[in-house]
């Protein structure tokens, strides 16, 4: 196959996002060809498990269009093509009549677009475009949300973009470094300011992995932007990436070792991430609210899992990425089905739906019983994965993804219980069973989160086991780790039923946490966004604003007073010289011959 | 030595009664007489032809041209030029006494140089040099004298609303 | 072949005055044209066998002509500056006799100008520095409106003076050399540099040519003459004809002929920035477009002595670069107010607004020669400034490099003064009618639009091809 | 020989300079036009001056004798201009007086 099949896996996306904008009437259908021949390439390419490199003249100044293909990028595109192809097709049904249908699927395409580019690119600056790329997509897609979504909108481009600057400081840094831009080439020494260059490249990454304290955006879009956006980008798409630069950087680039602190630094990020996120999401009580918590909690394992550094928890987190991806991305698209069925994802409204929504229930159970990591669903043993990595490093890491683990659980018994079963709603008497193009992406990802579980040393052998330089040879997670974990997950059942019992509700079964002595206020102020570091920001902002205009008003008024006064004074002045008498005109030439001539002859005497 | 210096003394007393007489005629025929003793002082710096030129074409056709501007402008009357003889004599008193100054200072000075002198002769047949060696020179003038026409063509045509 | 580039204006002068009847004025603007375009094209084509084949006339005169890279940029900015110059007279000039006239006089300017930029020979220089000045005389007065003639008369009296000036100083120099060629005063400032004869000589040459180029404080006539000629004569005037007789000249007599003497270089950078500072304030209150434009041209050549006065290759190339850049952005803004001066009868910016709306062209080709004039990328004139900058920067001129970007500022300032007085904001009732201008303005205005984009678009091609050898020359 | 030349061309430059000082003078002073040109004209005679003098102290008479007809050739254009711009604002104005030919200020 030639390399120049990489280009098309941008060009197809591209080509046919411009088509749909045009052809608004075919907008599905050319999406689905255009992602499904996406799918298609990816697949071949994968299989093919090469390593192919394309590059072309581009800007100059080291600055190339290079892409490169090897066995983590081709993991990555067929699972983002693959991403792409069932949002698409859920997408047909879930869209179906809204506004913007045309402008969603354009910018769904070229975020895919975007998204392949940036995996493919072996050249920091390309990466870089790319990475922009998809910021503004991401903004158009969810501006097209409405009016509220609009402000979501700019503070995610606010929050992105930082962080995004972030990122680009490190590549000038690590160009600086190394004098090249060509990832794969770069092996950047961790001194001071290697660093540096480490901790913005980070940043830029977990950002977009969506990790604390750069996350505050994803709850706001949850409810603001289009559903199936919420699936494919933050959910799948954004993880992947993320977390696909955060490998590529500790992995290759860098070469974190055990010892080294930013290690530390990476894990705790991660518990951190792991334990409020989902200390948030404990407490919402709306299906997409409490989900995009989790999309935001799941980070932290991954990133905990890397940062560890070893073997095991690298593999562990990259597990988890792609499991997370699946259950995480199926979640979101029950809470679409369920939303579309019965127009509220608002757990009061909510409940007993399993018997209407037979379909999307068991998916839903599957996935949930995922993210919780119940055996044998996927997400068990990426999750055990990680905490033999994190036991192995401290045993706090591992008690705090083991506390991650329990809320995790617990949240989800309460959703489950609140949405699927319980009582019903009298509003939801009439409810059907979502449309066939919906359940069928459903399905599938739940078959495979079923199967990655069943399977999962074929597939760690398949899709991660080749990342890693080193041999990594998985053994049999250890039989006190397990034990906990089913410890711990009992546990969250039995909190559940007390909380039931006591609150009379599943929705109210992880009230008590809500309303617990400390925890009660820091929850209340969170829910008013005190602590989201963009509102912070904001304030800082206002008042440094305010600050600056105060100061700009005073440079303002000097600036007229002294410079642009003193300008015209000045302008007057040589008007006023030039009386249109051609006898000083003479004047002035002959006084300055003369002064030419004592200069002339000054610098010779000289 | 010493025709040189009277020549030289008449070359500015000339130039310096056209400066200063007031009645442009006479202005006009202290130009022409300037021209004929620099035409003079020529002759003496052995450029007989050059001389001949500064003679006929500046001292005649210059002339001519501002004898007949000067009959177009209007001559003036004689109590004008009573009347503007105080006000030009308060400006241009002062321009002998310059004169004057400047030639003591000037020739006070020892000037001694040393010329560079052609090694071998030199052509020094000015119509060879000018047919022959400077072309391009005849080429300027004949477009200045072609342009010369134009304007003339253009400034003095007559107005219409004349 | 370079004696054509005279002989055939010539020729054409002489055929268009000859007595006979007929479309004589149709037939000039198209012979005008056909020269001036043909003499960029075959620039920018470089026909080797043109530029390098025997000339035919030189068994009959003596036309001690040459050409360098530096002479190329020149001829091309002649070529493109005359055409649009007599295009916008063909559109300002209705009459035939005057067009005709003006032709006839524009093509002696480029006998002139051709001539300038070709020679070898330092008299022949003030020769043909006096056939473009005296075409430029007769070109401002030609319509005879009363401030026309004052601006010429004033030309005429300055320009005079630095004719004197110059010719003395070729006296001065004809002591030590003893031929008036290029190659032998050059010897001669080589071997007798420490004469206070020399000097003086130099000196003299220098300031004279500052009053032609109209640099601070040698700059009087050039407000008057600019903002009084005849629209189309502007364009001639302000685009080439002081350019070259001006600063093309000291660039050449500078580098090739006197060379770094005495402290020739700070002067430059004096004057320079003196003509910089000083342009662009009086440019700032200003009233009448024209004058605006008058005064920017000042500042502007004062950026070209600056980089000639810092003396290293990126500087002079610099310099040349500017030169051209300014040669085609000042002709379009000239050619815009042209535009407005037909339409709207006044070049007052403060009884006009809101023009934009009417002439979208003039307004468009108006902006990017601002933008080319003020230095903002991607017009030409960024890269020269920048270069410019940057060569000053090198040397350690750092407040001149200062106070360079620092007028930048000035002069986007004025030039935008323009754009919101005449082509933003309110129409007045009385222009209400107003349209665009003719089809002969809008289509020079275009094309030297375009030009300006396109050198800045393809600024890195041009770099490498094009004036790395310029400045290679002076070497 | 020298120092006589050397004398000579002294002597006949102090009688060019103050012709010219005579010239700029009358050219910034005087307010009528035709006399400023006149006062060109002075200029002009410096020049020729100059000129054939350097070409004789050098012993180029021959050259310096073309430069000078040139010269006069190119100045009685020069002087036919003036003049004729004169006589036009002189139709403007029914004088000649350069105080009101200040118009252009500024």
């Amino acid at each position: 196959m030639n390399a120049n099949i990489l280009l098309m896996l941008v060009i197809i996306p591209l080509v046919a996002a411009i088509l749909i904008l045009a052809i608004r009437r075919l907008s599905e259908i050319i999406a689905l060809l255009a992602t499904g021949s996406m799918l298609i390439i990816a697949i071949a390419l994968f299989r093919q498990n090469l390593t192919y490199s394309l590059s072309l003249p581009w800007a100059g100044f080291g600055i190339e269009f290079i892409f490169r293909l090897y066995h983590f990028s081709a993991f990555i595109l067929l699972a983002i093509t693959a991403f792409a192809f069932l949002i698409v097709l859920y997408s047909c049904s879930f869209m179906h009549g809204k506004n913007y249908v045309n402008q969603f699927y354009s910018y769904l395409l070229i975020s895919a677009a975007m998204a392949n580019g940036a995996v493919l690119a072996d050249n920091f600056v390309l990466l870089l475009f790319f990475w922009e790329g998809l910021l503004v997509t991401l903004f158009g897609l969810i501006a097209i949300g409405g009016k509220e979504a609009f402000r979501t909108a700019t503070k995610m481009f606010i929050i992105v973009g930082v962080s995004d600057l972030c990122l680009m400081i490190g590549i000038g840094l690590v160009w600086y470094l190394t004098g090249t831009l060509t990832i794969s080439k770069i092996t950047v020494p961790l001194n001071t300011l290697g660093c540096t260059a480490f901790i913005l490249l980070m940043i830029g990454a977990i950002s977009k992995g969506g990790s604390m304290p750069f996350h505050s955006w994803i709850p706001d879009a949850a409810v603001d932007a289009p559903l199936p956006f919420m699936a494919f980008l933050p959910a799948s798409l954004e993880k992947l990436l993320g977390i696909y630069l955060l490998a590529r950087i500790t992995l290759d680039m860098f070469k974190l070792t055990t010892g080294s602190w930013l290690s530390i630094l990476l894990m705790t990020i991660g518990a951190i991430t792991i334990l409020l996120a989902v200390m948030m999401a404990l407490i919402q009580k709306d299906y997409k609210k409490l989900l995009s918590y989790h999309a935001i909690s799941q980070v932290g394992y991954m990133i905990l899992g890397i940062g560890t550094c070893l073997p095991i928890g690298i593999i562990g987190g990259l597990f988890h990425m792609i499991n997370n991806a699946l259950y995480k991305s199926c979640l979101f698209l029950t809470a679409g089905s369920v939303e579309k069925q019965t127009g509220t994802t608002d757990l009061n409204k909510l409940g007993g739906l399993w018997s209407k929504m037979p379909v999307t229930a068991v998916c839903f159970l599957i996935t949930a019983a995922s993210i919780s990591g119940v055996p044998p669903f996927n997400g068990f043993f990426s999750k055990e994965m990680i905490y033999d990595a994190a036991m192995e490093r401290h045993p706090i890491f591992y008690i705090a993804a083991l506390l991650g683990s329990f809320l995790t659980a617990a949240s989800f018994l309460k959703l489950g219980h609140a949405a699927f079963f319980g009582k019903r709603n009298q509003e939801n008497e009439n409810t059907k069973e979502a449309s066939l193009p919906m359940l069928i992406p459903m399905v599938i990802i739940a078959a495979i989160c079923v199967l990655f579980g069943l399977y999962h040393r074929s597939a760690v052998g398949t899709f991660l086991t080749p990342i890693l330089t080193e041999q990594f040879v998985e053994h049999d997670a250890s039989v006190l780790l397990v034990t906990l974990t089913a410890i711990v997950l009992i546990l969250a059942v039995i909190h559940h039923i007390i909380g039931t019992e006591i609150h009379g509700g599943g929705v109210k079964a992880a009230d008590h946490i809500h309303h617990a002595p400390v925890l009660g206020g820091i929850y209340d102020k969170a829910e008013k966004r005190l602590f989201d570091p963009y509102e912070i920001g904001l304030k800082i902002v206002n008042v440094i604003s305010k600050i600056l205009s105060f100061m700009d008003k005073a440079v303002d008024w000097i600036y007229n007073s002294m410079t642009v006064n003193s300008a015209y004074a000045a302008s007057d002045t040589i008007k006023n010289l030039n009386t249109g008498n051609y006898s000083l005109y003479i004047i002035w030439s002959l006084a300055g011959g003369v002064i030419v001539l004592i200069m002339m002859l000054k610098g010779f005497g000289s | 030595m010493t025709i040189n210096i009277i020549i030289i003394t008449a070359l500015v007393t000339s130039a310096l009664w056209t400066a200063m007489t007031v009645r442009l005629l006479r202005s006009a025929v202290g130009l022409a007489i300037t021209s004929a003793i620099l035409a003079i002082l020529m002759f003496r710096l052995c450029s007989p032809i050059a001389a001949v030129f500064e003679l006929s074409v500046c001292a005649g056709l210059i002339f001519a041209i501002f004898i007949s501007a000067i009959t177009v402008t209007g001559r003036i009357t004689n109590e004008q030029i009573v009347l503007k003889k105080k006000l030009r004599l308060r400006r241009f008193w002062l321009l002998p006494v310059i004169v004057i100054i400047a030639a003591i200072v000037l020739t006070q000075i020892h000037f001694h140089a040393i010329f560079n002198l052609p090694a071998q002769p030199v052509e020094n047949n000015v119509k060879i040099i000018l047919w022959n060696m400077r072309h391009l020179d005849l080429l300027g003038q004949v477009v200045i004298l072609l342009a010369g026409a134009f304007g003339v063509v253009i400034l003095f045509k007559e107005w219409k609303n004349d | 072949m370079l004696s054509l580039f005279l002989l055939l204006p010539l020729l054409g002068i002489i055929a268009l005055n000859l007595p006979y009847k007929g479309k004589k004025d149709t037939v000039a603007l198209l012979y005008v044209l056909l020269l001036s375009v043909g003499q960029a094209i075959v620039v920018l084509f470089h026909p080797a066998n043109f530029w390098h084949m025997p000339d035919f006339w030189g068994r009959f005169f003596h036309l001690a002509l040459y050409a360098d890279n530096l002479t190329l940029v020149l001829i091309l900015s002649i070529g493109i500056v005359m055409s649009a110059a007599v295009l916008v007279a063909w559109q300002t000039i209705s009459e035939s006799k005057s067009r005709l006239n003006f032709i006839n006089l524009a093509l002696v300017a480029l006998i002139g100008m051709n001539g300038t930029v070709l020679l070898t020979d330092i008299f022949s220089l003030y020769v043909f520095l006096e056939v473009t000045a005296i075409s430029s005389f007769i070109l401002i007065a030609f319509q005879r409106d009363l401030n026309a003639l004052e601006g010429a008369f004033k030309y005429i009296v300055l320009s005079a003076l630095a004719t004197i000036m110059m010719l003395s100083a070729i006296a001065a120099l004809l002591l030590f050399s003893g031929d008036t060629s290029f190659a032998s005063v050059s010897q001669a400032v080589k071997n007798n540099c420490c004469n206070p004869i020399i000097i003086f000589a130099i000196t003299l040459f220098v300031c004279g040519l500052f009053i032609k180029g109209g640099l601070v404080p040698f700059h009087g006539w050039l407000p008057a003459a600019y903002s009084a000629a005849p629209a189309a004569v502007s364009v001639l005037l302000a685009g080439i004809v002081t350019k070259v007789a001006g600063i093309y000249v000291l660039i050449r007599l500078v580098r090739d002929v006197f060379g770094p003497v005495g402290a020739i270089n700070d002067i430059l950078m004096i004057v320079g920035i003196i003509s910089i500072i000083i342009g662009a304030l009086a440019a700032l209150k200003q009233d009448d477009f024209k004058k605006i434009l008058a005064y920017s041209s000042i500042s502007q050549v004062g950026y070209i002595i600056l980089g000639l006065g810092c003396g290293s290759p990126l500087g002079i190339a610099g310099a040349i670069f500017h030169l051209f850049n300014h040669s085609i952005f000042k002709s379009l803004l000239f050619v815009n107010s042209a535009a407005v001066e037909k339409q709207t009868g006044s070049t007052d910016i403060n009884k006009m607004g809101g023009l934009g709306a009417k002439m979208p062209f003039s307004n468009a080709s108006c902006l990017i020669a601002t933008f080319s004039t003020a230095g903002i990328p991607p017009a030409a004139g960024f890269w020269s400034k920048l270069m410019i900058i940057i060569a000053l920067w090198q040397n350690g001129y750092h407040a001149y490099a200062a106070v360079a970007i620092l007028v930048s500022v000035i002069t986007l300032a004025y030039l935008l003064a323009i754009q919101r007085k005449v082509f933003f904001g309110i129409l007045p009732d009385e222009l209400k009618n107003i349209k665009e201008a003719g089809i002969w303005i809008v289509l020079p205005a275009a094309t030297l639009a375009i030009i300006i984009i396109g050198v800045g678009v393809f600024f890195p091609f041009l770099f490498n091809s094009f004036l790395v050898p310029v400045s290679n020359f002076f070497k | 020989m020298t120092n006589d030349m050397s004398q000579l061309f002294w002597m006949c430059s102090i009688g060019g300079i103050l012709v010219f000082i005579i010239g700029i003078y009358c050219i910034l002073v005087t307010f009528n036009l035709i006399r400023a040109i006149i006062g060109l004209e002075l200029l002009t005679k410096t020049v020729t001056l100059f000129l054939i003098l350097a070409g004789y102290v050098t012993g180029r008479t021959g050259l310096a004798q073309a430069l000078a007809i040139t010269l006069i050739v190119i100045e009685v254009v020069v002087i036919a201009i003036a003049a004729g711009v004169i006589l036009c604002v002189f139709r403007h104005n029914k004088t000649i007086d350069v105080k009101l030919l200040r118009n252009i200020k500024g």
